[in-house]
């Protein structure tokens, strides 16, 4: 199972859950829906020897909020399953029981993004200071610095 | 003896490096690891954001003192690919060499950090003084010794002259020669050998259910390393090898590191004989075109990914970095548990932590019980009584 | 050579306190001196020592919060006076005035005294790190102790007195207990490393994981006065085994005049206990630290094991010269 | 035993550390140090100030006949750096088109005046 994945047999192997194209000589990369991405997940790791997740990438392009889990195996072929959220109540399964450290990945993602990961052990905050407001999604595209929230460093009042 | 809570916290000498530990310790025993790495956020992915890509890569060669190299080179590569710009050759081999003489720097200081950490302080002081080597050949040819400012998209900003070249080859004999020493010098030295061997040991299984990476996966037979599995500048046409171990403890990653100083001399010696004439950069379009990659570059300590998004401005929509030192801290928790109170920070440096990830500081105030974050005003407060209460009693 | 006056200076100015203070900062410098250069570091000045000693006196003095004040202070006095006195009975110059049967065992036991204050200033001192780094003193010193003992108690077997004086004479007139008893000799310097907490045993004040051990909330007035303690008491210890092992201020053969013989016994016991210092320095240089178990399992596997073989040897070797 | 043979072969050679203010550390030609700026061949494109990742430098109105590539040409303002806030990433002096701020390779750039300014 070394020789680098073609992109049929990902296509075939996967076509339950959504399109795949070839991105780059070893890349490809699978869309699929929020609700389907943990089986996208668990299937690439039987059928495609995806033994490895190297992150998850979560990226918002205005209109929604995108995840995209990278992994790959022995074939040294990356394999990216995206999926699209809605920015009201972005909302997936999480896949920390599956992948372990998918649990850091998707505390940080929580933090920054505000994407909930349904079944987290514990989402607490990892990345973002204690006294950060709560709610405040900071990488969203449309998220602004509030005038007078505090945002952590030294509270000094301005006399 | 009860459970004894120990906070090895940022301020700790052990770790210079800015993570809190809470350990739960019954005796010497280690019962749990609560992990806290968020002390140095400075939001790098929103800033990056609002830069053009001239301004962006000094900010994101500054997410980390010791691989600053590897993120700039990974970014710059990743929008290179984008824009489908090829950059000229010899500035490809000069991106190299200097990659591998930071991988070397880097390595060097982790071995004297390490045999630091068990107290043994000479070869920390020798490690250190064969690493100013490394460190002259850089400030050299960069203009600084560490974040080296050598990347730009479309190419390199300086080029070697020739007697930086041959200064830096003159300087390869006697690093190989204390290379070596240092091989048998770890596997013989009787202190080392007990505090080294047998400590945090990860079989292959765990490290690949821990997504571990680098270093730490490779001393466990785990041969993922980027510049094999996807080979980005001349790795391809370099003679080089994959260094691996099966012991997959600290003694196990420590040889492994020392390994890869052999083989990172090796690719410079041969990227510095065989350096092609030619321009050193190549005029970038203004703008990149709507498209995302992954970049993956082999960082020191492992697997470095950036996620570069652009649309079509000429700014960057998104920039997702995951270092390498977070994937490896689920390994690290999972393999401290029941060892000995004495060995975290052996455990704990065998990864190398080099921290762009952030935590908050914790106070465990015995007066009122209450663990928080104390502020400013509160810290002037308690100062004032305890200075009235001295002046009192 | 008993009259008071002699004893007096004998006990504040020559060998006594004054001559033992400036001979420990000496030894701390030289120590620190030898480590650096082996690791092709320049290393500190001469007087770096007394410089270090005067800042910490200077230095604020801060107390934990809840500790008891006056055993907190009192406990550094006792442990260098205690060291202090200990250096009395070792021979310098000749035989030591205060000499008489039995200072062996008492300078054993003051030389035991600080360990046991370290202990009590980390348990007093409420903060997690020295509480633990107390535990790991007095459990290291149950380690190193028994062997420790053995070591230098085989010698007075073999000389049949327990007083030091007389075992120095005994070495002058047959052969040194180095040569005699070389595992005793081991034993005693890997017992005297283990006693000061240096490299190779340094785990109480295990600088990466416990802050400073029982060390930690030490300040100011408290700080200098045991640093001071601990390096006086590494200039007992190398002076003990240079008069055990290495025959202390004398020669195998007399020199004529007294006071030429007085001189020349000074100058050999400073080379003596200068050729200790070098052996632990370079061990402290060459050696990372081991962990507590490790060193309870070589402790009472090698170590104890030799000084038991030591004795043993000992006691045969009498017998055949009382039977003879 | 290399670990002893090692130290002994240290014992007895010279020590490696550069006794600062006595011996000074070599700098290299191509050091990036403080900045400075050639007055006459600045032609205040105002470039340095696009480029600086740091915002260190602020163009100052100045009036000033200058040549540059052959023609004459009157420049209306001049870049004032600083120095505490470069970063010294040499930015400015790759993408100036008439090479007239560049880093000097003085090594020490300390000082007392937060605000200090190269001009």
């Amino acid at each position: 199972m070394t020789s680098p994945l073609t992109l049929d047999f990902v296509m075939e192997t996967m076509k339950g859950s959504g399109t795949a194209e070839q991105v780059r000589s070893n890349r490809i990369r699978i869309t699929t829906t929020p609700k389907r991405v943990r089986d996208a997940i668990t299937t690439s790791r039987e059928l495609l020897a995806c033994e490895r997740l190297i992150t998850i990438s979560a990226a918002d392009n205005g209109r929604t909020l995108e995840l995209i889990y990278h992994l790959t195996g022995p074939h040294r072929t990356v394999i990216s399953i995206a999926a699209e959220l809605p920015r009201d109540a972005p909302e997936i399964p999480t896949v920390s029981d599956i992948l372990p450290p998918a649990g850091i990945y998707e505390r940080q993602i929580h933090d920054l993004f505000g994407i909930v990961f349904a079944g987290h052990p514990d989402l607490k905050r990892i990345i973002l200071g204690e006294d950060w407001p709560e709610h405040e999604y900071p990488l969203r595209k449309d998220w602004k610095p509030g005038p007078d929230t505090f945002y952590g460093g030294i509270r000094e009042e301005r006399i | 003896m009860p459970e004894v809570i120990v906070p090895i916290g940022p301020q700790h000498p052990a770790l210079k490096e800015p993570v809190n530990f809470r350990v739960i310790a019954d005796g010497e025993k280690i019962v749990r690891l609560e992990l806290d790495i968020s002390y140095t956020h400075r939001g790098i992915e929103k800033a990056a954001e609002q830069r053009t890509f001239i301004r962006a890569l000094p900010l994101l060669e500054r997410v980390c003192g010791i691989c600053s190299h590897s993120h700039s080179t990974a970014f710059a590569k990743g929008v290179e690919e984008l824009m489908q710009l090829t950059i000229p050759p010899r500035a490809q081999y000069i991106r190299t060499i200097i990659g591998e003489l930071e991988r070397m720097h880097s390595h060097l200081l982790w071995l004297g950090v390490a045999a630091h950490e068990i107290g043994f302080n000479t070869l920390f002081m020798w490690t250190w003084r064969d690493r100013e080597a490394v460190q002259d050949t850089l400030e050299e040819m960069s203009g600084n010794r560490v974040h080296y400012g050598m990347n730009e998209v479309g190419g390199v900003r300086r080029d070697l002259t020739p007697s930086q070249v041959n200064a830096a080859l003159q300087r390869l004999p006697n690093l190989e020669e204390r290379i070596t020493k240092y091989v048998d010098m770890v596997q013989n030295q009787e202190t080392m050998l007990l505090r080294f061997r047998g400590i945090g040991k990860l079989t292959k299984e765990e490290v690949l259910k821990y997504g571990a990476v680098g270093p730490t996966a490779r001393a466990s037979g785990v041969d993922y390393d980027i510049r094999m599995d996807d080979p980005y500048l001349v790795y391809a046409d370099v003679p080089w090898n994959v260094v691996t171990d099966t012991s997959g403890d600290v003694y196990g990653r420590t040889r492994v590191r020392i390994g890869e100083l052999a083989e990172s001399l090796k690719i410079v010696r041969s990227c510095l004989e065989h350096l092609p004439e030619g321009p050193i950069r190549v005029n970038p379009p203004k703008t990149a075109p709507k498209g995302e990659i992954l970049s993956r570059y082999e960082a020191p300590r492992g697997e470095l990914v950036h996620f570069i998004r652009t649309n079509g401005t000429d700014r960057v929509e998104r920039v997702d970095i995951r270092t390498p030192t977070l994937a490896n801290w689920t390994s690290v928790a999972a393999c401290l548990v029941n060892q000995n109170l004495a060995d975290i920070p052996v455990i704990v440096a065998a990864i190398d932590p080099c921290l762009s990830c952030t935590s908050r500081i914790t106070i465990v105030d015995k007066g009122d019980g209450n663990t928080g974050i104390v502020t400013w005003d509160e810290l002037r407060r308690r100062s004032r009584l305890r200075d009235r209460r001295q002046e009192g009693a | 050579m008993t009259d008071t006056p002699l004893i007096i200076v004998y006990i504040f100015l020559f060998p006594g306190f004054l001559f033992l203070l400036a001979y420990a900062m000496l030894f701390e410098f030289l120590d620190r001196r030898i480590a650096a250069r082996m690791q092709h570091r320049v290393g500190p000045p001469l007087f770096q020592p007394f410089a270090d000693f005067v800042k910490m006196l200077g230095k604020e003095v801060i107390d934990p919060q809840g500790v008891d004040r006056p055993v907190f202070d009192a406990a550094p006095v006792i442990a260098l006076a205690a060291v202090m006195t200990a250096f009395l009975y070792i021979p310098v110059v000749s035989a030591s005035p205060l000499a008489f049967q039995g200072d062996l065992v008492l300078v054993l036991y003051l030389m035991a005294l600080p360990t046991i204050i370290l202990f009590v200033m980390g348990w007093l001192s409420r903060n997690i790190y020295s509480a633990i780094g107390g535990i790991r003193t007095v459990t290291q010193m149950f380690i190193y102790e028994v062997p420790f003992f053995l070591a230098l108690l085989t010698p007075a077997l073999m000389a049949g007195t327990w007083s030091i004086s007389e075992i120095v004479s005994w070495q002058q007139d047959h052969l040194w207990f180095m040569v005699l008893q070389p595992i005793g000799f081991v034993v005693a310097l890997i017992g005297l490393q283990a006693k000061l907490e240096r490299t190779p045993f340094d785990i109480p004040e295990a600088e990466t994981e416990l802050v400073a051990g029982p060390w930690t909330e030490l300040t100011g007035r408290r700080l200098a006065l045991m640093h001071l303690a601990s390096d006086v008491s590494c200039v007992t210890g190398c002076a003990l085994i240079a008069a055990l092992f290495l025959g202390g201020p004398t020669i195998p053969w007399t020199i004529a005049p007294v006071w030429l013989g007085w001189i020349c016994g000074f100058f050999l016991f400073l080379a003596k206990t200068l050729v200790v210092l070098l052996i632990l320095s370079s061990v402290k240089v060459a050696t990372g630290r081991i962990r507590i178990d490790q060193l309870n399992t070589i402790g009472w596997k090698y170590i104890a094991s030799a000084a038991l073989v030591q004795v043993a040897v000992v006691l045969v070797m009498n017998s055949i010269r009382v039977g003879a | 035993m290399s670990v002893l043979s090692e130290m002994l072969h240290n014992l007895v050679s010279r020590p490696v550390t550069i006794l600062y203010p006595k011996e000074k550390v070599p700098v290299p030609q191509g050091f990036r140090g403080r900045v400075a700026v050639i007055d006459e061949k600045c032609i205040g494109c105002s470039m340095c100030s696009l480029v600086c990742p740091s915002h260190a430098v602020t163009m100052v109105p100045d009036q000033r006949e200058v040549e540059f590539k052959g023609k004459k040409l009157v420049r209306k303002k001049r870049p004032q750096i600083e120095v505490f806030k470069c970063i010294r990433c040499a930015l400015c002096e790759r993408h100036c088109p008439a090479d007239a701020i560049y880093m000097k390779n003085e090594l020490s750039s300390s000082g007392t005046d937060r605000e200090a300014v190269v001009t």
